[in-house]
């Protein structure tokens, strides 16, 4: 419990702290929860669930406060809290992170995305997606583009008209289970419903499509990455696009299995969609910040299928993906961050020559762009060879649309790269990096690599938990604690 | 020192080289910093040559368990047979060559340490690709060559004219190699989905226990694998990035475009032998690129004036040869080529190199001339080249060549046939370089020819090396008719490698007739050095500007405009695409679709507020019409509802 | 019922009564613009519902209604003060009792 | 029964006390009185009256929960509203002992079981509003608001009564058991009854002010001052909308199948209507009063919901009341003369504690998690979602478009460019806020404890 209740105080704390206090305390303050998160770790077997918060009786509205991790959930929170630390070094020299209000809703949106990733109950779940809207929201719009309040509200409507559909299927989720506890949620019976069971399979997908973002639903995406603060940008997509990938694997399929059927194939589709025109589009992109939501719509329609299939390797597999792409997009916008912040743009055509003026920089950003190709030795390189393959398997035809994303993936990064570094040097005078850049891209290269050559740890951790999702469908688990 | 431990330190040495170079490179002297890369590539070489002496039988030595998914593993294992040590020993020998000519070449270059840094990864990610006991790790090997390549064409990527030339050819390589790759992966998919491993022995052993149930898919997988190779082999269609890929510095154009990368396609189809045994379809389209490549190729390099350009289409040209003597299934002949043309295209590159550096960066061989007296060691070793690749008797390239020839007279006398005419054109292309840069008068100004001059030793001693290599590399693998008992040790060596191939071996043929196909091959050489030597020196002829040049000179010179019509096929359709997509499809329907949609629910609030008049006789008026609503609802429904 | 009937009237004829003045007073409602005679006309409304009220209860021979009507007719007593200061002091405001003067909160 | 006298009695003194011309005191009898009125409506069924009890006016558990938020909601009305009220000293009693009256009769409406109570409840919670909406008299707006509510109202209730005169011509009852019995009897084809109740829910739709009745609403709202609309918008409509529920959810359950098509009709109306027009609006108050039609639309969901209609409607009336109020102080500390919305830029981002309590208000209003009026919302929908599913699609749908109008709001509350002024807010204020943040953000919890 105590993992979502010391941000939340942390939090709170940090509104009202003096300027100068305040970017020390953001930074211990995720360390801390950082820390917290590890002594779960330590004492974790990923065989058994960990119920931190497990009352014994059914509260009316059929509400039972169970809160708890298995690997999935576990690995997210570790993903989580590594990220808001990480996104709050790397802000350490901008003065957005010396502003009290911004570290406090951090670290309050930190609160409500564990407390996602560890709820066990549906009306729980529920009421932390809808949370995590709150500070990010407030997050675009204090220290964003101050002329966005248009994107504001298309991201804000999007998501809420997602997740009040989401909500459509906990109610009618409550005809056919006693209670909204994961457990027996997962348990509901539709033989012979199918259709119910798609349908609100249907509905939970709707709120997720719209996060992730699926390829007709991505509109809110690029307008907002684009007003919003780097720090804004990397929380959206190193983690809250993360939620709804979460929730797929573990709310939404073993939900609503019984309507897989009649879902898988469609969203695959779109997931396939998504690949090739998130590509296509971030070809020509002139703003490097749109150029990388494209691109992160490739990536994600790629995990969103694999996900689909919902075979075992397809899962691990995407949770490699998954945090790879964390890496991936931090690095990605942090690099524009920098470029932004040293010449207060971000198009491709004002850009060139960066690499000869800021020669490290250039080094990193060459990584971070191989990276984001996941070539091998990246964690990158795993995920989506294995998600390839198990699309590859399931259709051949999805498969050759998934690989195209190899190539690209190629084009659209380096023309990127080449495009801001290389070339006839338009930029003069560039400030090479400072030493938490320095960290951050050590951190992420370091992450990257070890999950690239060694992604068994993350697998280990999470195909317990996914036997037991079905074996729990299934049905052959009596388990409810 | 056992042997898995000496084949790591092997692998790991030209790593441990990046690693150093790449971190303290700056801070030491420069001397240090390419000695020390060398010497851990030479020593690597040397741990080599004894894998080699103590070579018995295949041995795996497994690393560790890269992942476990649910119904396969990948693994970083390392296999030890003939075929991978023999690539090791080329990769390793000249590559130390080339470090050491870099040390001379890249001398006044301000990013030394990192040449060394990336030459070094080099060496790392191709043992990997030879070493590797399964597609998995040859896949990491494969993309990272792919990535040393790309950084090194890009090398002088702030060059203040070429930069963003270079950089462009250097993003054109990595691309087409990923669509090579891509096709690698499907092969590896259907590898694990059919096979459920990817270990090479394994996969073998299922094969050979029952070839006929894979006969289907082994059709699909070497297609697969064979659009790898073409992308990494540079053969028709993905072979345009290599003559692009001349942008990089020399060493490198030797080491990666010339000797080792583009020959890994070769390794990939001879170390998966017996898929395509299984696919006679995908050895006749091997067969059929390989001819095409070759003739293409050696018909572009015909009228090219850039000297680096001639000899990368001449590369092109061989890996074409070597990719028909595959599609004849004579496995050991096309790696006797690939032997016999890393020597001599390696000593063609580092001559051209030594060329280049003493002409101060000037490449266009119209401004050279008569270099023979000015830069002597260079002349000889490149002369040496020359003969070697034009197939001048018992040099090397004779013997690999003529190899290929024979296999191509037994299949079809018209491949054979073609096969002359690119060896011809091949000749001819070489001869006109070679005299044209070391004959005749200098036409590069006298200013220029002031500067001239021989290069230093660490430059000289490679190209001697190499030449003695390519004037003795046939011994390797002599055809029978010579030695009945040393003929062909070198394909006796790999055999062991290569599991049911069916050698056609030239014993099969009498030996008068090998001996005439060898005298026609010399002949047709002998003939076109003759031809040359009058043209260009005794006519004294030039490379023709633009404007005089014939319609096949055109199409020569403007390597048949197949960059143009790529472009025109695909990158303008697809750019276009994004483009329409962004501004029609995305803009205007998705993005102003939605917002007309809100703004109109948003604007219908003015209407819906006009009802609230603000007179309270038409508030009354609308509650009557409630109540009267009501009422008439009661009356429809009372009417219904019992 | 007798009683009903020594009038020589049926208990719909009342009934049909109280509607009809029950109507009226809701058509001058709408029609008319004079506060006062608004006012006036809702008191005939409530009057009509007294007599319905009343027939009921005659009818059904229980007294409860009467009661009923006497809250009516208190109410209405009371809802005519209120009405009366209310209307004076809009007069007070903007020189007129015609309703039609009232729409400045509007839209 | 002893709630009613208390209050009333207390109305009364305030009235005395008045003459003192010092509204701290008067302040301090009111507040008492109603405090004394809550905790004796808090034990109503424990102990023994002094007083008879009456059959007419009953209080279950139900109906002691609705008479003690109406109770609760009136202080916060009250207290919020003092600072305005003690301007015109001597007017300050009259104030407090109309709304105290008015809240007697709304007990009455609560507790009601006979129609004799129901019309005399109503009718005393009605007219001492349409003194209080004119009580400015110099404001024209006021005095128009107040013909218009006047003459609206007093036509409703000709209506009214002219429904239950029909219903009681055709079940010869005022009792609403005995209604109840006669319509389980078979009474429920007749058209006199069927007629009556139409009527009866016409002037219900009126008071609760729901389409096609609702256009008193936004004008009566924007004319009265911050403090009569506050006690308005929470008290009236609560105790309306509880009687609405309960004759129809008891007394008419036979005829729901009946009813509810029109219901239906008005909740999507209203719901439409109340959100796209709010969208329009210039004036903080007419925009609360389209809202208010809009959250009215939500909650006669209840009328359709025989068993948890009640409870239902309690929470939604905690989230409804208590934002509204929170949010109406806010607007009465913003007001410079005019109400008009863009007095709010900023104001969010300079003072904290009217941005936290706005930002959650907006939020709980818009049906965001874990607020009450997400689970009030949730309670109403889920128990229609089985029998009027498209209904309930439809329903979402206005609550998004309404969630586009509270954030829309709040946007421009906590912009930070914005001339974010900083205002002094008095204790009393403070206090009210604070409450009404406490139901906004913790009321839900009463699920959990019972």
């Amino acid at each position: 419990m105590e993992l979502i209740i010391l941000p939340l105080i942390l939090g709170i704390i940090a509104f009202f702290l003096p300027t100068n206090w305040v970017r020390p305390f953001g930074l211990l303050a995720s360390l801390s929860v950082l820390a917290v998160s590890f002594v779960h770790l330590m004492n974790f077997d990923p065989e058994n669930y960990v119920l931190i918060s497990n009352p014994a009786e059914i509260f009316p509205l059929g509400l039972t406060f169970k809160m708890g991790y298995d690997g999935l959930a576990l690995t997210m929170v570790l993903l989580t809290n590594a990220v808001i630390s990480i996104i709050l070094l790397a802000n350490w020299n901008r003065d957005i992170s010396s502003n009290g209000r911004f570290t406090g809703l951090t670290l309050l949106m930190q609160c409500a995305l564990l407390g996602l990733f560890t709820s066990l109950d549906g009306i729980l779940f529920y009421t932390f997606w809808e949370l995590t809207l709150i500070p990010i929201f407030l997050i675009l719009y204090w220290f964003g583009k101050q002329d966005n309040n248009r994107a504001l509200f298309k991201f804000f409507l999007y998501t809420l008209l997602g997740s009040l559909m989401m909500l459509l299927s906990f109610i009618g989720l409550a005809y056919f289970s006693p209670s909204f506890s994961y457990f027996q949620l997962v348990q509901a019976n539709f033989d012979g419903k199918a259709v119910e069971a798609a349908l609100i399979m249907g509905g939970i997908l709707f709120a997720f499509a719209v996060k992730i973002p699926l390829f007709p639903f991505h509109t809110w995406q690029a307008p907002t990455y684009t007003n919003a603060p780097m720090a804004g940008t990397m929380l959206l997509s190193a983690l809250m696009l993360k939620m709804a990938l979460y929730g797929m694997i573990k709310w939404m399929i073993p939900i609503g299995f019984e309507g897989l059927v009649y879902l898988k194939w469609p969203v695959i589709t779109l997931g396939g969609i998504g690949i090739v025109y998130g590509a296509i589009i971030a070809m020509k992109q002139k703003d490097l910040k749109t150029l990388f939501a494209y691109a992160s719509i490739s990536h994600l329609g790629l995990i969103a299928a694999g996900i689909m299939l919902f075979t075992v390797s397809a899962i691990e597999a995407s949770m490699v993906q998954i945090i790879n792409h964390s890496i991936v997009a931090i690095a990605l916008f942090l690099c524009a961050g920098i470029i932004e912040q040293r010449l207060q743009t971000r198009n491709i055509e004002d850009l060139g020559g960066i690499a000869k003026v800021a020669p490290h920089f250039g080094f990193w950003f060459a990584v971070m762009t191989f990276i984001s190709v996941s070539v091998p030795f990246t964690a990158g390189f795993i995920g989506e060879f294995v998600l390839i393959k198990e699309l590859f398997t399931a259709h051949w035809v999805i498969g050759l649309t998934a690989a195209t994303t190899l190539v690209f993936g190629a084009v659209y990064m380096l023309r990127a790269y080449q495009g801001s570094m290389f070339g006839p040097s338009k930029v003069t005078v560039f400030a090479d990096l400072t030493w938490n850049e320095y960290a951050v891209f050590g951190i992420l290269t370091v992450a990257a690599v070890g999950f690239g050559l060694y992604p068994q740890v993350i697998i280990d951790f999470i195909k317990p938990s996914i036997k037991f999702t079905q074996e729990l469908m299934a049905g052959d688990l009596t388990f409810t604690k | 020192m056992g042997k898995d431990l000496l084949l790591l330190t092997l692998i790991s040495l030209p790593l441990m080289g990046a690693a150093i170079n790449g971190m303290l490179g700056k801070k030491m002297p420069k001397l240090i910093v390419g000695s020390l890369a060398t010497i851990l590539v030479f020593v690597s070489f040397l741990i080599g040559l004894t894998l080699f002496s103590g070579l018995d039988k295949t041995t795996i030595v497994h690393l560790f368990q890269v992942a476990k998914f649910d119904d396969f593993t990948l693994d970083a294992n390392f296999q030890l047979d003939s075929l991978s040590i023999w690539m090791t020993l080329i990769i390793t020998g000249i590559g130390s060559l080339i470090h050491l000519f870099s040390m001379g070449y890249m001398s006044h270059d301000e990013g030394y340490h990192k040449f060394f840094t990336y030459l070094n990864l080099f060496i790392f990610s191709m043992l990997l690709l030879v070493l590797g006991s399964n597609y998995f790790v040859l896949f990491f090997g494969w993309e990272g060559v792919g990535i040393c390549s790309y950084l090194l064409i890009g090398f002088h990527y702030n060059d203040a004219e070429k930069g963003i030339a270079n950089s462009l050819a250097a993003r054109k390589a990595f691309i087409m190699n990923r669509i090579g790759d891509a096709g690698l992966l499907f092969a590896l998919f259907m590898m694990l989905n059919k096979f459920h491993t990817l270990e090479f022995v394994e996969i073998g052993k299922m094969i050979s226990a029952s070839p006929e149930l894979y006969t289907g898919i082994a059709g699909c997988i070497t297609l697969c694998l064979f659009l790898a190779a073409t992308g990494k082999s540079a053969q028709i269609p993905l072979f345009t990035w290599l003559p692009d890929a001349m942008a990089g510095p020399t060493p490198v154009s030797a080491l990666i475009h010339a000797a080792t990368m583009v020959t890994a396609g070769i390794y990939l189809t001879v170390r998966s032998n017996f898929l395509f045994e299984l696919a006679p379809t995908t050895k006749d389209i091997i067969l059929v690129i390989g001819i095409a490549t070759t003739v293409v190729a050696a018909f572009i390099a015909m009228r090219q004036n850039d000297i680096k350009k001639v000899l990368a289409y001449s590369t092109v040209s061989q890996l074409g040869l070597m990719f028909v003597a595959l599609g004849m299934g004579a496995y050991t002949v096309a790696l006797f080529h690939v032997t016999t043309h890393a020597f001599f295209k390696a000593l063609l590159f580092l001559g051209s190199g030594s060329v280049i550096h003493a002409m101060s960066d000037e490449q266009d061989i119209r401004k050279m001339g008569g270099l023979s007296k000015l830069t002597p060691i260079t002349h000889i070793t490149f002369l040496i080249g020359t003969l070697a690749i034009a197939g001048f008797p018992f040099l090397s390239g004779f013997f690999s060549k003529d190899e290929i020839l024979a296999h191509a007279w037994m299949s079809s006398p018209i491949v054979y046939g073609i096969l002359m005419v690119a060896v011809t054109m091949t000749a001819i292309y070489m001869f006109r370089l070679y005299f044209l840069v070391f004959h005749g008068s200098f036409r590069g100004g006298e200013k220029l020819k002031s500067h001239v001059h021989e290069s230093g030793l660490s430059m000289t001693i490679p190209l001697m090396v190499l030449a003695v290599l390519s004037v003795f590399g046939g011994i390797l693998n002599l055809p029978g008719i010579v030695f009945h008992n040393a003929g062909h040790w070198m394909s006796h060596f790999l055999e062991s490698t290569t599991y049911g191939l069916n050698q056609i071996e030239t014993e099969h043929m009498d030996g008068n007739q090998s001996i005439i196909l060898m005298c026609i091959a010399s002949t047709v050489a002998l003939s076109v050095m003759a031809w040359a030597y009058i043209t260009y020196v005794k006519k004294q002829a030039v490379a023709k500007e633009d404007a005089d040049m014939n319609a096949w000179e055109k199409l020569s010179s403007n390597k048949l405009y197949i960059d143009e019509i790529y472009q025109t096929i695909f990158v303008q359709p697809i750019l276009w695409l994004s483009t329409t997509l962004a501004s029609q499809f995305e803009q205007r329907i998705l993005n102003n679709g939605i917002f007309r949609l809100t703004s109109a629910i948003e604007a219908s609030g003015n209407y819906t507020k006009k009802w609230q008049s603000g007179f309270l006789s038409s508030y009354l008026f609308w509650m009557v019409m409630g109540i009267i609503g009501f009422i008439s609802y009661y009356i429809i429904k009372s009417t219904f509802w019992n | 019922m007798e009683q009903l009937n020594n009038i020589g009237a049926s208990l719909d004829f009342y009934i049909f009564v109280s509607i009809a003045l029950f109507s009226i007073g809701a058509i001058g409602v709408l029609t008319r613009k004079n506060m006062i005679v608004l006012l006036m006309c809702i008191e005939l409304m409530l009057n009509a519902v007294n007599l319905l009220l009343v027939t009921f209860s005659t009818f059904f021979g229980n007294g409860d209604a009467q009661i009923f009507v006497f809250f009516i007719i208190v109410v209405a007593a009371a809802e005519a003060t209120i009405g009366l200061s209310i209307l004076i002091m809009a007069y007070r405001n903007s020189k007129s009792i015609d309703i039609e003067m009232f729409n400045k909160l509007n839209g | 029964m002893d709630a009613l006298i208390i209050i009333f009695i207390t109305g009364l003194i305030g009235l005395f006390v008045g003459m003192l011309k010092k509204s701290e005191l008067t302040l301090a009898v009111i507040s008492i009185g109603l405090i004394g009125g809550f905790i004796s409506m808090l034990f109503i069924n424990d102990y023994e009256s002094i007083f008879s009890s009456y059959a007419g006016l009953t209080f279950s558990r139900t109906q002691q929960m609705f008479g003690l938020l109406a109770i609760a909601l009136t202080l916060l009305a009250v207290w919020m509203g003092y600072v305005f009220y003690k301007e015109e000293t001597e007017h300050t009693s009259d104030y407090y002992g109309l709304i105290l009256f008015s809240l007697t009769g709304a007990l009455c409406l609560i507790g009601f079981s006979n129609m004799f109570m129901f019309f005399l409840g109503l009718e005393i919670l009605s007219i001492p509003i349409y003194v209080l909406v004119g009580i400015q008299k110099g404001n024209s707006l006021a005095s128009e608001a107040s013909v218009k509510y006047f003459f609206t109202g007093s036509f409703a209730t000709a209506i009214m009564l002219f429904g239950i005169a029909l219903i009681y011509g055709s079940t010869g009852s005022f009792d609403i058991n005995e209604i109840r019995m006669a319509i389980d009897m078979g009474m429920s084809h007749s058209p006199m009854l069927n007629i009556g109740v139409l009527m009866m829910m016409a002037a219900f739709l009126f008071k609760v002010g729901a389409v096609p009745f609702h256009f008193w609403g936004p004008d009566v709202y924007q004319g009265a001052s911050n403090a009569v609309m506050a006690y308005m918008a929470s008290v009236v409509k609560l105790a309306a909308l509880y009687a609405f529920v309960h004759l129809f959810n008891y007394t008419f359950s036979g005829l729901t199948p009946f009813v509810s098509g029109l219901v239906l009709f008005a909740i999507i109306v209203s719901l439409f209507l109340g959100y796209l027009s709010a969208l329009k609006q210039t004036s903080f108050r007419r925009m609360m009063a389209y809202s208010s039609i809009a959250n009215t639309g939500f909650a006669l969901f209840a009328v359709l919901n025989p068993q948890f209609g009640e409870v239902s409607l309690w929470i939604f009336m905690i989230g409804y009341a208590c934002s509204t109020i929170a949010l109406i102080t806010i607007n009465m500390i913003v007001e410079n003369e005019t109400d008009e919305i863009v007095n709010w830029k900023g104001i969010g981002y300079a003072n904290p504690l009217i941005g936290i309590t706005l930002v959650i208000s907006l939020l709980s209003m818009s049906g965001i998690p874990p607020f009450t009026g997400f689970f009030g919302k949730y309670l109403l929908l889920s128990s229609a979602f089985s029998n009027y599913l498209p209904f309930v699609i439809l329903a979402i749908i206005a609550s998004l478009i309404g969630a586009y109008l509270y954030i829309r709001l709040m946007v421009l509350s906590l912009a930070r460019e914005g001339e974010g002024k900083k205002f002094k807010i008095t204790a009393l204020q403070a206090i009210v806020l604070i409450l009404s943040l406490g139901g906004t953000v913790g009321g839900w919890l009463v699920l959990m404890i019972k």
